[in-house]
């Protein structure tokens, strides 16, 4: 068991949203790993089920905001399959809503830290 | 001994049936009770089969009381529960019996009722059904074996005026027509024009068939909602859900019957149909006041 | 296309409790087409099955393989080597599949994952709807192409039942539309509204001599 | 084949502080497949680029990962030197070691670190090159339109040299924007000689389009005029199809002599004729919805002339004065020094027929009071709304419009006027409320996009970025479904079994249809499961 928390970044919005972040120094969990991809809608349930298998406590999906997504309906998408997946964990006992979906636009780096800080929060409650 | 409904279809100017509802359990004192309250009042008893798919206390069963008791039972036969063998074998049962009237109608689905899970037949629907009780009309089964004693149904079946869109049901009432049956009753009315236009275009197929107005007292202004969202082709117009909304609490009841009586009275003033079948279910104690104050009774 | 979709995971996790070892068997077909039992659902299936964190589940090994059409004995056969390896198989397939399966491999217990719900088609991306009951005894020629057989909840043929919902809704179901409805409406487009005013007799139940079984004509 | 993988850590001109990069070089260097590692303080300047380059070549490595700053940085440059190096510029990855990881905690983040580069590692291992190719493409342009913004885009991509097609339902260009330019001061007349005397733009007129198919570079048009049908291809397709306006009035009240449309008002300004000279004006706008700046353009210019000619007493009645445009201000400053009266009101005015005029009762924001006004003309409030047929256009094109009906842009911010289909675009009025500046803004940034596609007749694309692998695929059509540009098309393998085949030209690289496909037969180079598995499975090494 990892324990790390992985999160998806849309390379439009939430990745630069962290870099910023950086260069701000606002400082987050420094357990969080993140995968760049295109669209938050290219993450698979897969992906994020694998994450999971690999000891990972949770994840995160971050794309753009509601009606900003690059892909139009990218960031939708990845909604609807962060609440399958979590429909799928609790099915196997997994509980708590270990996955997170959050939208945020590349200028914002406070809400990337905060999507990074209330995982950790959901985390830490349901004691995984 | 009450007149076969065949000769009160033909005699009457206008006809008057009530509906019975059989129980859940095998304790039968409650029918008795409606049926020697009604049955000297209406001119047939019309008892329900597995009504609203829920199981109950058989129509034939019901049936058979009303007869012993001196009231003319109609039975309804839904094509729900029984395949083509089942329907045959009750009719000939009911014939045997002294049951002389049948009303065919499809039933409602399955999945409204109390056993969701279990399969519903529809081996027939309920113009085939018109079509097999002629068959047995003519002393043959389905299959075209020759039937040792005959039967002689006296036939109705069922619609819905009110029906939304209302032109594919006006073709399958045709088609009822024409497989051959004497009496329609319909499905609850509440607007006066909706049943003229509908009695009219029977008339335009049918000039024989009697029409029975489908009275359903309604009760109060939640229940009209109730009703008009949740009961497939019945529609209840604002103005009479603001009436019962507007009657004092506790006198919901009285109201339901005032307007049930007025409509009826409409009918009959206006020759809108050739008579009435009464539905206050849970309530049948009540339906000589509807009768009354109609100016039936 | 035959219309699958997955067990509820506690009939899942009944099946396959006695079992360290599985095979997930997809097939590549039907099931696939319908997000029900292709590669991408054997591989979410299998990753649900070693999460699995239920109480009393012990830890399994899941295989994961994907066949063209698991209702081909010559096309199971492929899994041979994987099932040998496991415990017992689970199958993603519709009935057919499974029971090939079973079949092909009579030594090994084999489950099913989904269940087989109807022959239909996708009204848009991700949502089926039932076109065919295989009555064997086609009435579509009558209806405008509409089939009243499945898409009537009573499977009426002589027209819709007074259960008709407001604006041509089913009774059951105020979602789902009205089959006669449809009918009425693609018919009177045609102007062939005679078709449904002709009288049609009882279905003839015996159209397929059930278990069915088709010898096509041999070349 | 073993890969070759190559690390080059950077410690960005020592602004990463908290890494030990000795430590760090020893831990990479562990990691199987790593041929070798360097450090560097300025990977990015010219000599870090020469060193890297002359690595590349010296050890054969055939990966590459830099562990730096942030890919959005840097990546792009980092690929060109491995184009240099004379390896495919896909062949890399980067790792973020700066900004997520340095910079964003406290303390030494070595271990952090060395798995970050352990999943660059991971995903190199795996990549795959990606090739480009030349498709040709169609040089032509069809726009749609006959306005100002349709008849300004036609010339100027016959300036750069691509044959343009105006395509113009009306009987005549420009009849709607006459008006426009008396108002705005600009001549449509000496545009539209200008149009017709170019030889490189055709115009049709009192045509439409019956269909259309096909993807960038290759649009086809089916166009009827007069009775006649002709098929043609276009190598890109611009919409500038404008607007109409409608009154925006109570049901009770109708336009007539005392209430008027902008339109109308300045035709009777202009009509040496007119006995009538009203001499109280009330104007409205902004109070139906907010997309009120071409109204407010129109009153400013409109009770600015008013004043002149009829020397009326004009009130204003708004929400709020939109003068985000050009000149917008100076207007509203000429009109109020001229004597226009503005009242800022929160709720619409009452507007009632009184006796031959019209009564307007409103609530002024700052005087807090009731006020009623007697005008002898009002010029009610006007509603923008996209020109009629716009609904079936966007069908024919399969483009979305916003819930407003104009187009919907793909995303306002980065593309105003691109459409989610690579290819399309849009200018001017048919895609919102701009003024004049805005729409040649428009123009210009759709010919040079437009230029930039089609000017030398091939488009250089990467190729099978994103693909369906025809073996897998069951052709059950979602990704067709739910592709967002509709790059997706069905198509037949050696005129046999058909499947998905992603059209590399239109295709984004989003990856949506890869992470839906049920038959997992897309496959989208560096983000396939393989290369996003790879990265997680490093995730907890250390």
């Amino acid at each position: 068991m990892n324990g790390c928390i992985v999160a998806f970044c849309c390379e439009h919005s939430a990745y630069p949203a962290a870099d910023l972040a950086g260069k701000l120094r606002l400082h987050y969990p420094e357990n969080l790993r993140v995968i760049r991809v295109p669209c938050a809608g290219q993450v698979d349930v897969i992906h994020i089920l694998k994450a999971f298998e690999n000891g990972a406590a949770a994840v995160l999906v971050l794309g753009c905001e509601d009606g900003a997504c690059h892909h139009i309906s990218g960031n939708t998408r990845a909604k609807e399959r962060v609440k399958y997946c979590n429909m799928l964990l609790k099915e196997v006992g997994v509980d708590g809503r270990p996955v997170a979906m959050f939208n945020l636009s590349p200028n914002a780096p406070h809400k990337f830290v905060r999507a990074v800080n209330e995982i950790t929060k959901i985390k830490k409650e349901s004691g995984r | 001994m009450a007149t076969p409904f065949r000769e009160i279809i033909k005699t009457k100017d206008f006809v008057v049936t009530a509906e019975a509802a059989p129980g859940k359990g095998s304790n039968v004192s409650k029918a008795i009770e409606h049926i020697e309250l009604l049955k000297d009042k209406v001119d047939g008893l019309n008892v329900t089969d597995n009504q609203s798919s829920v199981m109950r206390y058989p129509s034939l069963g019901v049936c058979l009381l009303v007869k012993e008791h001196g009231g003319e039972p109609i039975l309804q036969v839904t094509c729900r529960d029984r395949n083509r063998l089942a329907i045959q074998a009750d009719l000939l049962f009911a014939y045997s019996r002294g049951i002389n009237n049948v009303l065919c109608l499809t039933g409602d689905s399955i999945d409204v009722g109390d056993h969701k899970e279990a399969k519903q037949v529809f081996d027939l629907d309920s113009v085939q059904l018109i079509h097999l009780v002629h068959t047995l009309n003519s002393g043959k089964d389905m299959a075209g074996n020759e039937l040792d004693g005959g039967i002689d149904f006296c036939i109705g079946t069922t619609a819905t005026p009110s029906a939304d869109p209302l032109e594919p049901q006006l073709i399958k009432v045709e088609k009822k027509l024409r497989a051959g049956v004497s009496f329609v009753q319909t499905q609850a009315v509440y607007e006066l024009d909706e049943l003229k236009r509908f009695t009219e275009f029977v008339r335009t197929i049918d000039g024989g068939v009697k029409i029975l107005a489908g009275i359903v007292p309604v009760v109060g202004s939640k229940m009209a909602a109730y009703m008009n969202d949740n009961v497939p082709g019945v529609f209840i117009p604002q103005y009479l859900i603001d009436e019962l909304a507007q009657a004092p609490k506790g006198t919901g009841v009285a109201k339901g019957i005032e307007i049930a009586a007025r409509m009826i009275r409409q009918i009959r003033e206006e020759k809108v149909c050739d008579g009435v079948h009464i539905m206050f279910i849970g309530r049948e104690e009540r339906v000589p006041e509807i009768l009354k104050t109609s100016g039936l009774l | 296309m035959i219309i699958a979709e997955r067990k509820p995971m506690e009939e899942i996790r009944q099946m396959i409790a006695p079992y360290k070892k599985l095979l997930l068997a997809g097939c590549a077909t039907c099931v696939a087409v319908c997000w029900a039992g292709g590669e991408k659902e054997v591989g979410i299936l299998a990753s649900q099955l070693r999460l699995d964190q239920s109480k009393g589940r012990k830890k399994i090994s899941v295989l994961e393989a994907t066949v063209e059409r698991q209702c081909e004995k010559e096309m199971v056969e492929e899994l041979r080597d994987k099932v040998q390896e496991v415990d017992a198989v689970l199958s993603l397939a519709c009935g057919s599949g499974v029971q090939t399966m079973a079949e092909m491999f009579e030594d090994k217990p084999v489950f099913p994952a989904v269940n087989t719900t109807f022959i239909g088609m996708p009204e848009r991306e991700g949502l089926w709807v039932e076109m065919c009951g295989a009555c064997g005894d086609c009435f579509l020629d009558r209806t405008g192409g509409i089939c009243p057989v499945v898409r009537c909840a009573k499977g009426l043929l002589n027209g819709p039942c007074g259960g008709t919902r407001k604006g041509g809704k089913c009774e059951i179901d105020p979602e789902k539309d009205c089959a006669w409805v449809l009918i009425y409406r693609r018919l009177e487009k045609q102007d062939r509204l005679d078709l449904m005013r002709q009288y049609y007799t009882p279905r003839n139940f015996r159209a397929v001599k059930r278990p069915g079984r088709i010898q096509a004509v041999k070349a | 084949m073993e890969t070759k993988i190559g690390i080059f850590l950077c410690n960005c001109g020592e602004a990463i502080r908290n890494i030990d990069f000795a430590a760090t070089k020893e831990e990479v260097a562990q990691i199987p497949g790593v041929t070798c590692v360097n450090l560097s303080s300025n990977l990015c300047l010219k000599e870090g680029k020469e060193k890297m380059i002359s690595c590349i070549k010296k050890e054969n490595i055939d990966r590459v990962v830099v562990a730096a700053c942030s890919p959005d940085f840097k990546e792009h440059f980092f690929r060109q030197v491995l184009e240099s190096a004379g390896l495919n510029g896909h062949l890399f990855s980067m790792a973020n070691i700066r900004e997520q990881c340095s910079w964003a905690h406290e303390g030494d983040v070595t271990v952090k670190a060395v798995e970050v580069i352990k999943m660059a590692v991971n995903r190199a291992r795996l990549l795959q090159p990606v090739k480009k190719k030349k498709f040709p493409v169609n040089r032509e342009v069809l726009v749609f339109g006959g306005g100002f913004a349709a008849i300004n885009a036609a010339l100027q991509l016959s300036r750069v040299g691509l044959r343009t097609t105006l395509l113009e339902r009306e009987a005549i260009l420009g009849s709607e924007t006459v008006e426009l330019g008396s108002l705005c001061g600009f001549d449509i007349s000496s545009m539209m000689s200008e149009v017709e005397g170019d030889e490189n733009i055709e115009i049709l007129t009192s045509a439409e389009v019956t269909a259309a198919a096909g993807k960038i570079g290759g649009f086809t048009v089916r166009i009827r005029k007069g009775g006649e049908e002709i098929s043609h291809k276009y190598g890109a397709v611009v919409l500038a199809t404008g607007y109409q306006t409608k009154l925006a009035l109570e049901p009770e009240l109708k336009s007539d002599i005392n209430i008027v449309s902008q339109e109308k008002l300045c035709r009777m300004l202009e009509d040496p004729n007119l006995e009538i000279r009203p001499r109280t004006i009330g104007f409205m706008f902004d109070f139906s919805d907010e997309n009120s700046r071409l109204s407010t353009l129109a009153t400013l210019n409109n009770a600015l002339a008013a004043k002149q000619k009829w020397d009326s007493e004009i009130y204003v009645f708004c929400k709020s004065v939109k003068v985000d445009g050009p000149g917008a201000e100076k207007l509203y400053r000429e009109a109020r020094d001229c004597g226009v009266v503005f009242l800022k009101c929160e709720a619409r005015p009452r507007i009632t027929a009184d006796n031959g005029r019209v009564k307007i009762e409103a609530k002024d924001v700052f005087l807090g009071e009731d006020t009623i006004l007697a005008c002898d003309l009002l010029v009610a409030e006007e509603l923008l709304l996209p020109s009629e047929g716009t609904e079936a256009l966007s069908s024919l094109l399969n483009i979305r419009r916003d819930s407003r009906g104009f187009y919907q842009d793909e995303n306002v911010h980065l593309y105003p006027v691109a459409s989610e289909k690579k290819g399309i675009f849009f200018v001017g009025g048919c895609r919102g409320d701009l003024d004049l500046s805005r729409v040649l803004t428009d123009v210009s940034s759709v010919v040079v996009s437009v230029y930039e596609l089609l000017s030398s007749g091939n488009i250089l694309t990467e190729v099978e970025k994103v693909k369906a692998d025809p073996q897998k695929c069951v052709a059950c059509l979602t990704c067709i479904r739910v592709c967002p540009h509709d790059a997706i098309q069905l198509v037949r393998v050696d005129g046999g079994k058909e499947v998905a085949e992603v059209f590399d030209l239109a295709c984004d690289a989003c990856g949506v249809c890869a992470a839906i496909c049920p038959a997992k037969a897309i496959k989208f180079r560096a983000y396939r499961d393989e290369e996003i598995l790879a990265q997680i499975e490093a995730i907890g090494e250390s």
